[in-house]
């Protein structure tokens, strides 16, 4: 009953903010300069590009590498994590985020991320993905084309694919005691209100864009090639949240709760490795040389995170463990995310080795001493991970990969100033993510309720909100 | 010599171990088993057929005590699994003709 | 024995097929014009294209993405539905079709499919992969490419991994019971005689192609742009055929029969729908604009799919499940297949919702009521959803995707002719892959049989079949 | 204790040799022509490429693929083989050599292998990825590229790929008894004394490259596309000593050690095909139509070897195994990549089903007559596998393909004289790599010891060498 | 009291559990187990490796049951489980000294 | 009749199988079962939390023996179980009232 009454409103919600952006559209009356890319240099956007199918088949590619992180990646990676009796239930977050978000984006999603260029909020430019999708003209039919030279509709593809993933990212917080329904609500509330103006103000020449003249500038603007602020700055700080108002999972610190399956956390973690390539590399919305240097980033992050973390354990515990490779190559994965087109491949190899240790200590003492139960770390791995990251870009970032300001030093290793933006933009994601999601959560446990009833929680979730079980090895 | 047989709810498995660990009864033997009884199963839906299941997931917990030792034990394990709720389980007592100990060949009470 | 007869028999007869058809072609006088390839728009064939590395690596790239799809992706799909005892049975048909199916292609189903211009079947020009492989000529090496600027091996290859997963689709019918020496032996002639003769019909240029001169037009042609009656359709309807004549699994309706392990199959589910990517967008047979269009309705139609299906179980049953959406995400996947090229996104989400909802209604009441034994819903998805989709095609088709008809409206809404032409092949199909699947098995059960003994069944097709477990946990 | 010791002395001397190789490279008087790559034609390197889109899409997604390979591939195909108490350990030698290598490869690696032009080993002009990441010149940012087109840095990618997954093939052989601390220590060693000169020789223009100036060129040189003798023969042979030196399993020839999940193996066997077509076709390091015509060589391979070795089952034992059909692809990739860019689509066919013969036997009668126990068959599969595929080549290479010696036929079949170059190539790597590994491994067992203590080998390596479980159902 | 523990075939487990559930049982015990006798077990190959199982997956229920109901427990598994094909199983049946309640703390027949 | 239970390390199981086996007693029922005992468990460490784990999983042997069997069968098992290290296991012997075929029907020694 209440689910289905929250339902209504969300929809409701959406639509009248859909129908407000086109209005809003609609007055715009002076003519709008089109979405300024801060990912990648570009031709001056005037310039009709034209289509580079080299750098097409690199983006199609890379937009199915980051779905199959989603899934299978990050269900296995999460559902090896938990125990046997809620693995589907953290599948099933995955697996059914994959269609949801999708819908949220083709309806009014990417159009309130990547729509027009006011500061704010995107506008309602692409709803219902006009002006993205073909259209017939008098010429025949016209495919829209982004920047780059690849079709709008392969840039609206790739980016949906981040939509998906950033909200799966903080069901490991929650994991083993969410109600399934909180979790639809949430995450369409979540995606609309924090995900997508995020992405706005940072990739949508919006207030945090580096360097793009009608920005708010603070600071100078950030940088964030694949999504520190965005994707893991903004889920991990969500996830810390979540963790803490939905409070400890029934026999946290007394019972042992160790991972079902880690086989397949490992083999989740390669395919999160895999497709991070996607994510990282494809941010270069080309297959050029950035592209082939965030590609190099991105694979020595990880590999430096791997041998620190497991390496950590082993001088300090005695034992590498599997969990231990995987969580390091995950955290150098997401320290590298916002650095990986503007860094070099020693500070890659630097950050990722970072990323390893520190994230080993926030999952490790930083939790325990703090006491909440991230169930799998989401904060611990993304939120600290991608604070890293986000502030070591403003340190290594150079100029040799990317000319971004005219020559100028970028990152403070080479004598740059771009660190001050890095942190303010930080600070602000920071904050944004975690007072709206404390006031989502909040209303929604006043209302519909956020977690499973003990007797749910102790027979399992598979059982109580799906009717399934994962295994019967019978 | 008596087989203490008690078919507990898996989650008290941990406090049922550890409190007879507590009174020094340092054996045990534990299988994993499908329980049937009052307490009622579940029910399970695969594209659209569903399924009852009847059984529900319990712990076996077999403990071989000397005669002397028999109600600690019992208490033991009443005291710890008991929930209130149907499905607590049951507990089986039974004889023992004789204990060996493989390691050592010791038989009878001492073997336990 | 009779198994080795079997074999010699179907060799024998491919052997004198293929020598034959070599035959065929030798006759031929008259210089025959180019296969027409009806799946993009591409200058006219004569001019001689030059080879585009944009698109080839986009195409080689699909074509790993679509044999990912049999496995791991159904053999995961699939293999988690089935009992415990039957997994590997189920996996092994799918990886053993990998090998015999692509060594059949390799030899004459290339050629059989899209050797010249005859509208009934393709003729013996590809034989042994003659003028598709690198050949020596007076100037060097010479790599034959496809009119749109592939190499005529990629293509090949991309089309060859259609060859593998579309018998493979149909074991899930007669999963749990099937001889492995059957499914063999019907698979080669199922790839023969229905595979081929309708992939020529639809792409090679044969009687059912679009706007193409020298084909029989039945009701102007139908489009389908990834094999909705080439794949789905004719899979789906051979597997109902399989399902009732080799009749209902023992214990079927008694005993519970839950899938062993839901991981694997939402995992699978996952793998298929990145890998769709690949069949889809693929299809496009270039990374251009309408790739990237293709790309995005098999999306949007597989999120919708998976919303769908899963909200119905919410709304009828109280509990979404994760077979549910799984099973709506194929359905979408299913439904958009023939579409993919030619449809916008919101036709394409529309389509997707479609699919959950009609497919899951044919899985469960329809199923019931009928009650036949489908063991994995090959006919439930495949065929209904590929029926499904066939028609929608000519509904939704749109010139602002594709101009494939002078600027002529396509589909019904806007205002255009193509469904006449989508309702002929698509009953075309039905009784052609219902026909002859019927009088393949109705051989085969006489005399090698189809069905494993009793207590075979009883006791695993893995042991019985295969002498082996799928997991030894001890 | 050991342990670091023996730690501190590796890192010191891949420092020193490091060192050594930079100053060897200032001594370097006169100017060095470019590394000449033998994997494809090339035009002549002087002229400055440009970079190819299309090429580098196709050589990211390669590099993707490849890494896949070891994880999840191989990882679960080799996890799936051993027995459950030992799953974890198996994927984390995978898992861990995917960092590892990754660093090593960043330091020195790709620069011992590709750097300069010395016959014998490479120089130190890409140490630490100097002259292969981006630059900061007069004019801007500076990527360097390869002479065909690609950044050098995916060249750098893709070449790593093949350094993490060559030693990961070795750990077949000791898997379930070796300590993991000597597998690492035994890693870098092997990585660096036999992998970097081998790949120097073959692929970077030196002694045993064919067709090269500077080459020593006995017998004229070997043709390996993608890595018959540097990954297979050298990690092939390598596994058979180290099978032989570290000894048997506990209890092997008396208990039964069946594979605990072989839904994994085939699973994982899957993703190797898959990822292979990255490994081969990638090896054009281009996407042109020698990639086309590698995937389809790699493909029909494997195609064949899983029909050859489960036929053979068949045939021989009354079953066809899904393990045998597995093997059998494997076989059949293994034999394919020496020669994958240079033959055509029928002796491809027949490549892979020797390949699923001789291999058969290999792992059945030749391995249980000789005695020792290589625990995966790592020997049978890449070592007898890899040197029939070397050899083959030597009698298919076909200039039709690609045409290496000014018009002269290549393999014996068209009457070229390549059979002998592949001759000395296979003998010159099989004693390297025997003889630097038998003395690796006597060291190390001297020293820090290879073989875990018999109790832990009982109760298996997971808990004891990592402290973890693979799989805990209750 | 009496203990009856039953080995039956795995496919026999839902039949008899029902039989028993009608007669009036209400209470049972599974355990999966391995069984080892006249029936043969099978061959598995990997790789050319042939190993022998000679265990033969069963199932054991255990039912306890005042002696009044004994013979009709016996009657019942017997006549549901039987197929006449070697491997059909065992019944066992022990003396029980006690059996408890865990929920309610109820002993001996009543607690059945 | 006896029923005699025994606790053996997992990989001892087939050894003592077939020297049981060999001596003709072919017919046993094994279960997995997680021991408790003198024996050390293991620690586990998942993100840096430790956890003891006391269960160290065992084999049950369940042999139905006529009483003129049973010193053989404790002598076969004491003899192929033993290593002399801790945990070796334990056997139990306990009485039987009757034991059924279910094939045939027949009770009491001949059905063993
Ligand atoms: N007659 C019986 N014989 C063997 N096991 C029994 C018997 N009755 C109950 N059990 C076991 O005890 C468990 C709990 O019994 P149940 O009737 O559900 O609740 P309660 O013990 O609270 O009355 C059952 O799941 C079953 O495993
Ligand atoms: N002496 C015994 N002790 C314990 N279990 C036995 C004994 N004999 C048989 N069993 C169990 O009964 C099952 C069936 O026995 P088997 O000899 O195969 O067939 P049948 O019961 O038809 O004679 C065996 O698999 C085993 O589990
Ligand atoms: N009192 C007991 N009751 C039931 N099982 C026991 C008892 N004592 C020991 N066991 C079983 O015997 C196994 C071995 O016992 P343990 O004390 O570790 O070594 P040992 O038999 O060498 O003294 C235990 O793991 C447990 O399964």
């Amino acid at each position: 009953m209440r689910e289905t009454t929250w339902l209504a409103i969300v929809v409701g919600m959406c639509l009248t903010l859909a129908l407000a952006a086109a209005q809003a559209r609609a007055q715009d009356e002076e003519p709008e300069p089109p979405a300024l890319p801060t990912q990648v240099e570009v031709p001056a956007p005037e310039d009709d590009p034209i289509l580079s199918r080299g750098d097409n088949a690199w983006m199609l590619a890379s937009s199915a590498l980051v779905l199959m992180m989603t899934a299978p990646g990050l269900a296995m990676f999460y559902g090896g994590l938990v125990r046997r009796k809620n693995v589907l239930s953290v599948i099933m977050q995955c697996f059914f985020l994959m269609g949801l978000m999708t819908i949220l984006w083709a309806i009014y999603g990417y159009s309130l991320s990547f729509g027009g260029s006011n500061p704010w909020i995107g506008n309602g430019e692409y709803l219902f993905m006009q002006n993205v999708q073909a259209e017939w003209t008098d010429e025949g039919p016209r495919i829209p084309l982004y920047s780059t030279g690849i079709p709008l509709l392969t840039h609206m593809l790739f980016q949906g694919m981040f939509f998906i993933i950033t909200p799966a990212l903080i069901c490991g917080a929650f994991a083993e005691r969410m109600k399934f329904s909180a979790m639809v609500v949430f995450s369409i509330l979540w995606g609309t209100l924090i995900y997508c103006p995020v992405a706005h103000w940072v990739w949508g020449g919006g207030i945090l864009a580096y360097n793009v003249p009608n920005s708010a500038n603070y600071g100078g603007g950030a940088l964030d090639f694949a999504g520190g602020t965005v994707v893991h700055i903004s889920s991990g700080v969500s996830a810390l949240i979540c963790a803490l108002i939905i409070g400890k999972r029934l026999g946290h610190g007394t019972e042992p709760m160790p991972p079902h399956n880690l086989t397949y956390t490992a083999l989740g973690a390669a395919l999160l490795w895999v497709g991070w390539f996607g994510f990282n590399a494809g941010s270069a919305l080309a297959a050029d040389g950035v592209a082939a240097s965030a590609f190099a980033a991105t694979h020595f992050s990880a590999a430096a995170g791997t041998v620190a973390w497991a390496g950590l354990e082993w001088i300090l515990r005695g034992k590498p463990t599997v969990l231990g490779a995987c969580s390091g190559a995950v955290a150098g994965l997401v320290c590298i995310t916002p650095a990986s087109g503007y860094v070099t491949a020693m500070p890659a190899l630097f950050m990722g080795a970072a990323a390893g240790a520190v994230c080993y200590f926030a999952c490790t003492s930083l939790k325990n001493s703090l006491g909440y139960d991230d169930s799998l770390d989401a904060f611990g791995v993304h939120g600290v991970g991608g604070t890293l990251g986000a502030l070591l870009t403003g340190v290594f970032a150079t100029r040799a990969v990317q000319d971004l300001n005219d020559g100028e030093p970028l990152g403070l290793y080479e004598g740059g100033s771009l660190l001050t933006g890095q942190i303010v933009a930080t600070a602000i994601t920071w904050v944004l993510a975690a007072v709206v999601t404390f006031v989502i959560l909040k209303i929604l446990d006043a209302t519909m309720g956020i977690r499973v009833a003990t007797q749910e929680e102790m027979q399992g979730l598979d059982l109580n909100e799906h009717g399934e079980e994962g295994y019967i090895f019978l | 010599m008596k087989k203490v047989e008690a078919i507990v709810r898996i989650f008290k498995l941990e406090d049922v171990k550890n409190a007879l660990s507590a009174k020094g009864i340092c054996g045990m033997t534990i299988t994993d088993v499908k329980g049937f009884g009052r307490q009622k199963g579940h029910t399970e839906m695969y594209r659209g057929t569903e399924y009852k299941v009847d059984f529900v997931p319990k712990a076996k917990i077999e403990v071989v005590v000397g005669d002397e030792n028999l109600q600690l034990v019992l208490d033991t394990i009443m005291r710890t699994a008991q929930t209130g709720q149907i499905g607590d389980g049951k507990i089986f007592v039974a004889d023992l003709a004789n204990v060996v100990r493989i390691r050592t060949g010791e038989t009878g009470e001492q073997a336990i």
